[in-house]
């Protein structure tokens, strides 16, 4: 066992921090967020440079093989500078279904693509009533000659509304929960029926609302047509990777509460000189470093190729970055008192991000339902 | 020891009921139930309608405008009115300066203000806070010099909620610079469109416009314009914020929110199940109201022992009040948010004035800006760091 | 609505208060457990002379025809104490059992008994399985003739060592868990077949383990032939005594603990100036308070007729007490630091007594799950 | 970055868990396992057969019968042997005097009781607190005046665990009364026979007895006894203290009481379904489970850290070990009281000795004092309050 970066990681970890550190500033994300995209192209053209898109994906393919530690350091710088560009949905989630679902020769044919910055992705799967059940799916496939058509309604599809082309769910057969009988599309958005709507999130990135009206998809497009396996271990993939990057933002957090605590002065002395204010700090720690450390877990364990372990070890780390996330903003505003609500200072936009994070993919309670019932991480009997 | 309401309390209760249900407009409190800000002329509308009635100032003396209540009545009337999700009266206007003005104003100060604080005729902020004195009030820096018949102000306040509706506001200003912390402060009424003063908004992260920051720039107010003595502000200050001690749990407001909760969370699901029917909910809301229905307890406690106390002194439950009540109300904004699952991300506020329809059950579009901006009732009116602080020092001894 | 004492109250009150202060000192205590039956006779006997053990029944009976609140404030007197004296077994379910459950005639023959402390009463319910569900019974009574065979073990009977009469629920139909069928039978502890085991409890106080066999009980013993609706009720309103019991013991343990800071000294100064340990102890008031309130909503609600609303009402108090118990027991402990932890000091006595109270009839979450499964204490819409 | 173990770690696991489940008597693991106390025996027979295997004293400096393992290896060592219930090598012997004296005894001091420490033939007890001196232990006030060759000791210290089985105690005195708190302070060995010594037992809440009073009346000390330098014991504490750093977690500890609440929680019903199966405690434990496995990761990027910082200095995560470990161990105390339900209440302590049999399942006697019992672990070796008020200043820089 070793914590302990190689080489090419440390490299990795110090370009990022780099950008992050140089290009992310507060102040430069307002100008970024204020773009028509919602994001900077500027910064989008900068990322496709340092060759962070083709991160998933082999060399063969423009990539450079990378998996989760690399994906995760990664993560953590964006979470420092709560980045803007859509890297999660076009790289983790898209290249991720990519490598997954995609035949060799789709794969070889999109990657470069993705890699060079010339195809952004997005994931469509989120319905009406699914909630967080990925196998909840009421959008239809129906035959129609060689083809299918796609019909139904998918919302909070991140970044959806500047994707090139969208994965989405559609069932194939069986009834609307049922776990089989559930295909991946891969629609281009300029398709005809396909209607989208993009808006904002609170955390300030951008997701959209996705209409198919007789979608007409090939064959081809048609990426695999029991897909839910795949889904489900793309998807572990990204929660791991979000809380890479919920850590990074905790990590700043609990950076800027510390700075103010030892500049603000009330009653004649820096807040920081009261034990309260201290001990609730040094709590504040805690649970970022327990975060951290279930980060890196489900960072190994995002490999795992038993559903049930990793989806275990998945749930847990989420378990984590939900209730350390929750304390650690809540607290960052509490000690921060009035500044800490405004939106012109940088800590409660790290709060709205972390609580987002949350939201994604199930809350810490559902993950710990599904811990509890699957008998939990420590065996009976060692 | 009869913890049952008497007949004549339980028919009080149905009286402000109906009333609050059917006088209040539904539009208006359909925006408090779905926690939509209220519009100026929302607040002004509604509180005149209490106003009409002698129930918009109820703490005030009753030669003033005010009622003689019993407290559990006073109890009831403020569960009944946050229960119909009725917006409060101004707080600025009746738990604050009004009875300021009626106990240490002049006669001329009551005549020409208190009628016209009643019934919204002026709207007024309040000016206490300032960038450097959030929790340490007494180091504010405001200066007001006395030049014949007039006050010059200058300096800047900040947190000023609603100063954007407002139309006068009810400032601490320095008035004796060689005196020390808690001395020296007096209680001015200004008028907002006086030259000299500027209004800056601050959006908050739920991206609303509660707060501003309002600058005085050579501001000249006259004499007449000080409320009590010169140099005793601070007291006045003290009980102004001694007052409110009741209302301040929100447990009507919680009740509500219970059962918008329990509304909502019977249309989402989990599965086949109704979030609603899943113990997991069940229990997690459950605990909530357990310790709601212990602070509505500790609450009329408070309030039936306020006869028996000689003024000043406080039942040890009362301290717990803000603080209790303050850590439920967020409790069931996570709750909410819980609820309403993928659909808590979309912004939805930069639609407002279009008319795009909303996305998700339209009960989601204000989940997740309820929750931010509910951190607040943990800071201000004192963090609850102040809090135990005071507790601690006044109710333990220690 | 009126939260003040009555007269004949605030003379209860002052009565039990002073017995407490007077003759139930710590160091008192300790003598009163070395006595054989675990408790002090001359205690016993001055509770008798006060007219306590009549509290519940009508004068006509012996009694004063005391309510919850006079319970509540003889229980919150003798939680301050910690008493010994069974109390609890004798008046509160014993007494209850007979009120609730007897005929006129048997509750005119034993309940002067009762008050007069000729008559020491104990109630068996648990068995090895049924953990706290009342229906649960195991143990069985057969018609035998004109009489009744009871055969069964019974558990953790409070009191069941020194009790002359015991209150014993069997099945006389219906299986193992059916509500219907369940009876309630008064044996006297001598009968042949009755073999009993007492022993201490953690908090001092002390039980027995019961083992029927063979037990015959007569058609008159058979106070109740469908008794669970009634046994219920007891036990609810034995609940509410309960909580009233747990708030004395919480505030004692918040004054004993407030003492301490105020006069232990490290680093030259009362710990009680350190502003942590300042906001701990407010925390623990607000937890007192809470209980306190709880624990008098359940004195008001254990007379309620609609056993559904009496029962959340009830379970909500001591989802309540058992919380706001351990929390304030074990900062108690924290507070204190090491002295705490010794069996010398009082602190550790109370701390043990909230936390058995916690285990009786059901802990905190054990009813947190009733009152969530039958909707919570507020309505939908009000 | 690697974060699964090597085939050279997972070999030395597996050797390790063979040994300790099967060098060690199963009587002896049992006990460990129900919270039992072990008899003085049952830890000197344990600690032997780690003796004979090098396996008792493994951070200790290797001339002196350490081990010149990976930091690994040592979280593996410590895990395996928590896990399968086997006494801990006796801590005032192995982590404490032991360790003071390799690195700062005399060559004399050394020869003289290393060995015998390392095999129990002396059982070392740790003189530090006092009535006065806690959380504030440098104002202790124990006196050794030095005349001639030797010191004459008089005080009293407290919280002395299981000096009732102890030989010798290793004790912090005043050697100079004019030196300020932390200075004049000296690390002096005592043999408990010498005439002037009292112990007394100190029963805690539990019922049991592992702590006591140590009183010193005129106890005349060869000099030699002292270790280092005279009026250098605090450093030597501080070294003593900043010691045990990892274990203190007690991760594998608390896996072994999962295992343990897991399979009682199966045999314990609630109506048809064994407690195991219903989701509220599931998922209860469950909660606990994640907390432990992020502590487990936390354990192991400091330990895999140590070879890489310079000696002293910290990893931040560090810190937390013992905060949360402890609140951890307390957690599972209180599921497992919840398994047992009404059978917590009997005490049946006074029943050792006899042979009556146990009331109700014979798990369930121990859980209630196991739970009052585990609330020591967030007081002794400096309570949590305490370090939170190092870490604020150490780690955070407040």
């Amino acid at each position: 066992m070793d914590f302990d970066l190689s080489e090419d990681q440390r490299l990795l970890k110090d370009s990022v921090d780099r950008l992050v550190a140089d290009q992310y500033q507060f102040e430069q994300r307002k100008k970024y967020m204020r773009e028509p995209a919602g994001y900077s192209a500027a910064m989008w053209e900068q990322i496709t440079e340092m060759g962070l898109l083709g991160l998933p994906f082999e060399e063969t393919l423009g990539g450079f093989g990378g998996g989760a530690v690399e994906t995760a350091i990664v993560m953590d710088a964006f979470g420092r500078g709560l980045v803007l560009e859509p890297y999660f949905s076009t790289v983790i989630l898209g290249g991720g279904l990519l490598r997954r679902a995609a035949s060799a020769s789709v794969l070889g044919a999109l990657a470069p693509k993705v890699a060079a910055g010339k195809l952004k992705l997005a994931f469509a799967h989120v319905e009406r009533h699914s909630r967080y059940d990925l196998a909840d799916v009421s959008t239809t496939a129906r035959m129609d000659g060689g083809s299918y058509l796609l019909d139904g309604a998918k919302s909070v599809v991140i970044h959806g509304d500047t994707a090139d082309k969208i994965f989405v769910t559609a069932r194939l057969s069986g009834d609307r929960r049922s776990r089989a009988g559930i295909g991946l599309f891969l629609i281009d958005a300029a398709t005809p029926g396909v209607a989208r709507r993009g808006y904002p999130t609170q955390d300030g990135q951008r997701a959209a609302e996705l209409t198919l009206t007789g979608v007409r998809a090939s064959a081809d497009d048609l990426i695999h047509d029991n897909a839910l396996p795949l889904v489900e271990h793309v998807v572990d993939e990204a929660i791991a990777a979000l809380c890479a990057e919920a850590v990074g933002a905790m990590q700043a957090m609990q950076d800027l509460t510390l700075e103010y605590l030892k500049t603000r002065k009330q009653f004649g002395r820096p807040i920081g000189s009261f034990q309260v204010l201290q001990h609730r700090s040094v709590d504040m720690l805690v649970a970022v470093e327990q975060a951290r450390s279930m980060a890196m877990f489900a960072a190994v364990m995002a490999a795992e190729e038993n559903p049930v372990e990793r989806r275990k070890a998945i749930s847990a780390a989420k378990v984590q970055i939900g209730r350390s996330g929750r304390h650690v903003g809540q607290e960052a505003i509490q000690l921060h008192g009035g500044i800490g609500m405004t939106n012109e200072y940088a800590v409660g936009h790290y709060f709205k991000r972390v609580t987002m994070i949350d939201q994604l993919y199930g809350d810490a309670d559902t993950h710990l339902s599904y811990l509890g019932a699957h008998g939990g991480l420590f065996g009976k009997a060692a | 020891m009869d913890l049952n309401f008497t007949p004549e309390e339980i028919a009080f209760r149905d009286e402000a009921r109906h009333f609050f249900r059917t006088a209040i407009p539904e539009s208006i409190r359909a925006k408090v139930a779905e926690g939509e800000g209220l519009t100026r002329d929302d607040m002004i509308t509604a509180q005149r309608i209490l106003n009409a009635r002698g129930w918009a100032t109820v703490n005030w003396p009753v030669d003033w405008g005010g009622q003689d209540w019993t407290p559990i009545q006073v109890y009831l009337y403020q569960d009944e009115m946050q229960q119909a999700h009725c917006p409060a009266p101004i707080a600025f206007n009746v738990s604050m300066v009004g009875p300021v003005i009626a106990q240490f104003g002049s006669q001329a100060t009551k005549e020409r203000f208190l009628a016209a604080t009643a019934n919204v005729d002026i709207f007024w902020c309040q000016g206490f806070s300032e960038p450097g004195s959030g929790s340490d009030l007494a180091s504010l820096r405001t200066k007001a010099e006395r030049k014949g018949d007039k006050y010059i102000i200058n300096g800047q306040k900040t947190w000023t909620t609603l100063a954007q509706y407002a139309d006068w506001i009810f400032c601490l200003c320095r008035t004796d610079p060689t005196a020390k912390a808690q001395e020296g402060i007096s209680f001015i009424l200004v008028d907002l469109k006086t030259p000299g003063i500027t209004i800056r908004p601050i959006v908050t992260i739920d991206g609303g416009h509660e707060v501003n920051e309002v600058f005085f720039d050579d501001v000249e107010v006259p004499v007449e314009n000080l409320v009590g003595q010169e140099n005793k502000g601070w007291d006045y200050a003290k009980f102004l914020l001694g007052n409110e001690r009741t209302g301040i749990a929100r447990v009507g407001a919680s009740k509500a929110k219970i059962a918008r909760i329990k509304e909502l969370a019977s249309l989402e699901f989990v599965g086949e199940r109704p979030l609603m029917e899943t113990p997991r909910f069940q229990e997690k809301l459950a605990a909530v109201e357990v310790e709601l229905k212990a602070l509505e307890m500790t609450q009329l406690r408070v309030v039936s022992d306020e006869r028996k106390l000689e003024k000043g002194r406080q039942n040890p439950a009362s301290s717990i009040l803000k603080l209790k009540g303050s850590v439920i109300q967020q409790q069931l904004t996570e709750l909410l948010m819980e609820v309403v699952g993928p659909y808590a991300m979309p912004y939805q506020r930069d639609f407002e004035g279009n008319n795009e329809p909303i996305i998700g059950p339209d009960y989601a579009s204000e989940a997740a800006p309820m929750y931010f901006n509910y951190r607040k009732v943990s800071i201000y009116g004192g963090s609850n760091e102040i809090q135990r602080n005071i507790i601690a020092k006044a109710i333990l001894g220690l």
